[in-house]
Order: structure tokens, then C-alpha cells, then sequence
């Protein structure tokens, strides 16, 4: 019997270590599994590494995990959003590590953990600051820098419905980096505004099969 | 000069003009997004936003926003008869991929060879922010981009060489601004249009790379809007 | 005015041409274009390359392109199903060139073709002789063969439902191949069994954006 | 030799009996698929098909096939209550990507570090066909084999070195065959369970390399089924 349900926000979080790589879904407000990340907030983890496309904005989700200390490196495409305050804040501090990756390279570099592919060369940045330090090959006449693959030791993902095997689909631009995440992360736990029974969803309109996930809970609203 | 440069709504009805119907079209944040309330009579484009919607359409009325509905610049939109979503790396296949028919950028510099600076400055201060900019301007087939012509204290934006850290280099097609239409090419900048009274002298001074004129320069002229 | 529908099978493969590259969607009988590839029989294209999972059997579609002698080469992952007659005779023959790849990397090699990427590492068959003259990789501590991007000139797709946009979804596993192949053609070429109005297919369920598609032709059945 | 080997269907049951609830297993063609038909007492597994489906259940009753869902082996099969479709380049990145928890695989030689020889013989006669079998092989979790002990002809498929192609390098963990149940890890072969009756020796002539032994090895006994 499969049951991927669990019954809390701790139980969702529970056992993730100090150290961890942590991938946080979202893209602006939408699809930011807000409860998930105060939860690890409270699980109380430190020196994590948060994997996500901006660095937070007032003072929830990761912005408070970087507030209160806890993010020792994080790895994103755009962390100048307003009111990314708190990352401004320890980055000009030197307490907090930031390495830039353009957005589709770090979509494309978790997508490659999930795939199990040792790295892939994209045109994307290879003339530009951020391939320094990286292999450099010119494929069909195009400059081309080698990305490795990016796997998380968790993922926090937001979705819309689940049934217990886990199975996902999602609400509009709130899927955005949910079913990559999803795939590259040892442990994945996602928040869902719904529990379905199984057999509700379209097995044609499955976004994040079962196999990519490991606990689901929800969270109304 | 006394010429009367164009407005920010004429430069976005400009380059409108240029994007065929049919086209696939991603716009960049700030100026760009304005190219999108002025491009649909007649034509139908579909616009696509980074964060995994392709056909989305205008802003939705005041309380009526839905925040999982959102632009690149993470303002509400709403979604075209016909549109869909994806996520976020089927959709920079998509930009990557060479599927982006025209995107319409911002930009900090342009070179005579088409290199775009568009990313970073050399102000040390703020942190370092690229988002999907390189993605799309390696991978759309045609980069247009939509600038003012000079900074704000009057340095040349059109340069020999960038300054400024590289987006990605020979990729831009043309540029639009207040005061001229130039395509990037072999023979670096042409001149298309120019706006109404301003002369080929004028221009050059204000650019930073010598250019060059087509047979017939169009001419600019302001709508007052 | 976005309308990718054509009105016959003729239109749907106008203008294919001598040496194309065409990928052919399908796994097993399910999800072959099969009219399509018929109408590709009908106006004559010579001297393909041929890319699909398996070689065709029997007397139709890639078993009839070969019979008629208008496949220069193949590539493909399992040429030797039952009845794959054709494919096996000329191939005896020297009259055919195979390219094995595995199914994976088949697959994955479209899609870096479609994703604008410039090739990647896999380790499915780093240790085998499809690997030979390859790349070889040791990363995280295992061996990864590099593989390039196959882009094809034309693909042949079969779906379900289409609107005039070219947005697709297809039927259970005749989805197999057809959105990576969509993806990583020139000219992407879809056969459905119904055509719908634009905004009848669910946003949240699409499974290809009518981006990867230039035309759509209607057969029924 | 007087002892009864297990029957295929023993086989597979043998083998279902190491599959642990909940798993996502991969089922290759041939011999593998029976287990299957064994597995589900009191187990939900989910199962795997490449072609793009997680969760097909039985074959449909005659008359209800649907050609359009089928599994890696072209038979139709059903969808079980919580499976969904997917395209080949999704499903593939299961395969290799290590979400696979079990693949059983039929094999033509296994090596005592366990590298796996299933795709291809020295027979020239026939065009190579790999499939997904290189994918599976590297990416699954758990790579079983379930495999006759020797070839029609007598000959050992357990071997120091296979003589065939590979498909992978150190991927098989366990082998199930006719007459026993062998680990295969840094110590080479190690015999878990043997069939009632037969001796070490008569197993070790049978097998090409050498065989060690656990502790307790455990006896295999025909159902008669």
C-alpha cells in the first residue's frame, strides 16, 4: 500500500539535516511553497543551501530562512527582486555565498539530476562572466559551456491536488520549477491545496507522476 | 536639438510593426512589456512568458488578478482563448531552443557586432541578477532591442565594444530608440529611420561607433501620444 | 491568423525534400503516423534518413519506405521486431546504413535537439560498443558516453485533438515519441483524429504547445 | 542430476517475493513480465512500462485490447486506478534517472562483478536491437536478473567475463535462475538459496566462476505449479 500523505507540516519536513541542499519552488509569489519552508524554519536545519530562482522577498519563506541564518549559500538565477532585503543585506554583509546561474541553465542543471545525465553543454551565458572557470567547446560553430547536473538532497514544491500516490497536477504559472524540482531531490515533499482520491486525477494530465514524489500534504488555501 | 524624440508608446508601436502575424514573441521586463498593449490590431501573436505560459493576454481588471497568473515581471496577466501552460524548462527549450520567432529586450549596451549587455553593470554595489536574459537572447531567431539611445547622462549606449559584462555576444538584430531604427549587421550599424528633423550628424554624435545609412532613411515622426 | 490545419495529407508533407532527416513518431503500432508516412511514400521523397524507434513491419509505413528503396539510412534503438521483413533484407544487403542508439538516448537526443543544447553526457551504454569512437567521461566517479543533438528536418507525429493553434494532446502510450519529435524538427507535422475549436483543450492538460507544431492535417480513425 | 529445477513461474515468484511493497519496478521483456502476473498479493507495486505509462495493470480481457495501450513488449495491458501516461523522454528519465526502485531483466550472460550482457550475441546474422535495455540497466535502482542457469546448450551464463557485448558495467545485484539464487557484490558470486536436492558442486559445475556460499543457504522448492 502506497500513501504518500502525511498528516503534518513537520511530518513533511521531518529529517531534513544540517548541510542540506534545499530545492524551494516558485517563480515571483506564485508556486512558492510558503508553509513548507516556514516549516524547516521550525524543523530548525542550518547551514542549508536553498536552490531557487529568486532570494525571497519580505520577511516569509526564504527570506526568513536567510534572516534568521540558516542559508549558508544560495544558488539562483534572479536575486535582485524587490524586497529580497534580508538576502541584500547578508550578501554585502559576506554572509551569505551566491553563485548566478542563468534561469534556463538552472532549471536545465536540476533537470539533469532528475535524468540521471552527467551534464550537457548549452550556448546559453557561454560568452558572458558566468562560464568563467567552465569548460568552453564550440559545437555546429556556437560557443557551448559545460553545466553539471544539480541535485538537491530535498525539494519543497507547492502543487495543486495530489492522491496518495503522489501523483500531481498544478494551478496555472505556479507549476513553473515544481515538476523539475521534483525529479532532482533525493527527498520530495509537496504542499498541496487538495488531496483527491485516487483515480480523480486525468491519467493524461498527470503533470508530476508519483514516482518524483515522496510526501504530500495539505495545506488549504 | 529640437527635434521631438519619440515616446515610449511610439517606440513599442514601432516595433510592433515589425512582428509578422502568427509570431511566437517573448518580451523582456520594463519597456518591452509595452510593445504588447500596442502589436494585436489585426495581428494575432502569441506571447510567451518564461515562467510557463504561452498565449497570455492582457492585464486582468483591478481585483479580478489571480498571483498564479503572473509575467516574467511577475505582474497578473490573464491567459488567451488558445493558451497554455508548461513548466519551466519545457519553457526555456522553448526560448532556448530557437521556438521564439522575436523577443524584445532591454539593454545597458548593444556593439556594433550585435553583442548585447543587458544583465549587469559595472556598479559593484548590487548583487548580481541574470534571470532568463541569456537563455533568450542565445536562443530567439530574431533579438530586437528597445532602449533609449543615449544613459540618462547623455553616454552613447551604442558602442565599438561593451563596457558592460557580455548577455551573450552577435546576437542582436536591430535596435529601436527614441530617435532612430538600426539594424546590427556585417557592416555593423545601418541607419533605417531616423526621427523627423534630426540629422545624420546629430546621430552620430550621440552613438558611439560609426554608422552607417541605408539608401533610403525612413523617417520617425512622433504621433503626440 | 494562426491556423496550422491543412486540408490534406498531400499539403501536410508538401515540400519534404530529397536527404530530409525525418523523425517518425511511434513505439510498437501505437502512435505511428501511419498516413502520413504514406503520403511521404506518395510524393516521393528520396535518399531519407530515417529516425524511429523501431524499422516498421510488415508492408506499411517505415516497412514500405524501405521496400521502395527510399531509405538511405535509419536510425533507431530496436530494428528486429517480428515481422520487420523489409529492414532486415535490405539490411543483409549492405542497401541500408543502421545507426543503434539506445531508446533513451534516442529520445534524449531529440530533445537536447529541440532544447537548443549542444549535447550531454549519459551513462546509458558508456560501457558498450554503442559508445565506441564517442566521447568517454568519467564524472562522479562512473563513466558517461557524450552523445550530440539529433535534429531532424521534418517530423511525423501522430495525435489525438488539435486546434487550429497546433496545440496537441495525444491517447495513453500513443504519446510515446511524438512531443520530443515536435520539438526537434524544422517543420513538425502532426496527423490527428479530430480537430477541436481553439480553447477546447484544457490549458493545464496541452501536451504540446501548438510552438513545436507547423501543421496539423485531420484523419479520422 | 535428479533434482527439479524451479518452473518459469517459480521463478517469478521467487523473484516477487524480494520486491517490497510500494516499489516502481520495470519489467524487461520476455521471462521478467511473468513476475507480474505473481507480484500483487497483498503488495501495491506500481509498474513501469518505457513507452510512457506508470501504473498498467493485467492484460485486457479478449475483445477489450487497446492498441494504443500497450507495454515495452507491444502486448496490451490495462491502467491500473492511480496511473497516468507520460512521452518517452519523461519516461526515460525515470529509467536512467534512478527513480526505478526494481528492474528485472532477463540476460544472456552475467559476470561475477556483475556486468550484464543482454542486448546482443556474437551471432552476426542478426541486425543489432538494444532498446531500453542500456538505460535500465544503468539508471534502476535494483538491477535483478532472472535467467535460465545455462544456455539450451549446456553452457554457463555465469561467468568471470562475459564473452558478449555488454550492456552495462557492475550493474546486476541479484541472479535468479532455475536452480539457485546468487548475490553478486564486491566478493564475486554468492549463493543465497538453491533448489532442493542439488549439491554445491553439481551448481558449480554448471557455473563459470567461482560460486561462494552465504552462511545458511536457503532451499528453493517447486511449487509443482
Amino acid at each position: 500500500m502506497i500513501d504518500k500523505r502525511v498528516a503534518s507540516l513537520a511530518d513533511a519536513v521531518e529529517g531534513v539535516a544540517d548541510g542540506a541542499i534545499v530545492l524551494v519552488g516558485g517563480f515571483g509569489a506564485a508556486g512558492v511553497p510558503v508553509e513548507l519552508v516556514h516549516a524547516l524554519l521550525e524543523q530548525g536545519a542550518r547551514d542549508l543551501t536553498i536552490v531557487t530562482n529568486n532570494a525571497g522577498a519580505g520577511e516569509t519563506d526564504v527570506a526568513a530562512l536567510i534572516r534568521e541564518g540558516r542559508v549558508r549559500k544560495i544558488i539562483c538565477s534572479y536575486p535582485r527582486s524587490a524586497g529580497s532585503i534580508w538576502f541584500e543585506e547578508f550578501y554585502r554583509a559576506g554572509n551569505i555565498e551566491l553563485e548566478l546561474v542563468p534561469q534556463g541553465t538552472l532549471s536545465e542543471r536540476m533537470r539533469a539530476a532528475g535524468a540521471g545525465l552527467g551534464g550537457f553543454f548549452t550556448p546559453a551565458g557561454a560568452d558572458s562572466l558566468l562560464s568563467r572557470g567552465k569548460e568552453i567547446r564550440v559545437i555546429a560553430g556556437r560557443r557551448h559551456v559545460f553545466e553539471e547536473p544539480l541535485q538537491g538532497d530535498v525539494a519543497l514544491v507547492k502543487a495543486e491536488r495530489a492522491d496518495r500516490w503522489g501523483n500531481l497536477v498544478y494551478n496555472k504559472a505556479a507549476r513553473n520549477f515544481g515538476p523539475t524540482m521534483a525529479t532532482a531531490a533525493t527527498l520530495s515533499v509537496v504542499q498541496v491545496r487538495e488531496f483527491v482520491e485516487l483515480g480523480d486525477l486525468d491519467p493524461e494530465a498527470v503533470v508530476t507522476p508519483g514516482i518524483f514524489v515522496d510526501r504530500v500534504v495539505e495545506v488549504a488555501g | 536639438m529640437t527635434v521631438a524624440p519619440l515616446s515610449h508608446a511610439d517606440m513599442a508601436a514601432r516595433v510592433a510593426q515589425d512582428i509578422p502575424d502568427g509570431s511566437y514573441v517573448n518580451l523582456g521586463i520594463g519597456m518591452p512589456t509595452l510593445v504588447g498593449d500596442v502589436v494585436s490590431d489585426g495581428k494575432e501573436i502569441v506571447f510567451h512568458s518564461e515562467n510557463g505560459i504561452l498565449g497570455f493576454g492582457p492585464a486582468p481588471a483591478p481585483g479580478e488578478e489571480d498571483w498564479e497568473l503572473i509575467n516574467a515581471g511577475k505582474q497578473p496577466v490573464t491567459l488567451a482563448t488558445g493558451g497554455c501552460y508548461f513548466h519551466h524548462t519545457d519553457s526555456f527549450m522553448m526560448m532556448r531552443g530557437g521556438h521564439i520567432d522575436v523577443t524584445v529586450l532591454g539593454a545597458f549596451q548593444v556593439s556594433e557586432r550585435g553583442d548585447l549587455a543587458n544583465w549587469a553593470t559595472d556598479d559593484a554595489h548590487l548583487p548580481p541578477a541574470v534571470g532568463g536574459a541569456m537563455d533568450l537572447a542565445v536562443g530567439a531567431k530574431r533579438v530586437l532591442v528597445l532602449m533609449m539611445h543615449t544613459t540618462p547622462d547623455g553616454r552613447p549606449k551604442l558602442l565599438q565594444e561593451c563596457s558592460y559584462p557580455l548577455t551573450a555576444a552577435a546576437v542582436v538584430h536591430r535596435v529601436y530608440t527614441e530617435l532612430a531604427v538600426i539594424d546590427v549587421g556585417p557592416a555593423g550599424f545601418v541607419v533605417r529611420e531616423m526621427v523627423a528633423g534630426l540629422s545624420r550628424e546629430e546621430l552620430q554624435q550621440r552613438t558611439a561607433a560609426p554608422l552607417g545609412f541605408a539608401d533610403e532613411v525612413g523617417v520617425l515622426v512622433p504621433s503626440g501620444r
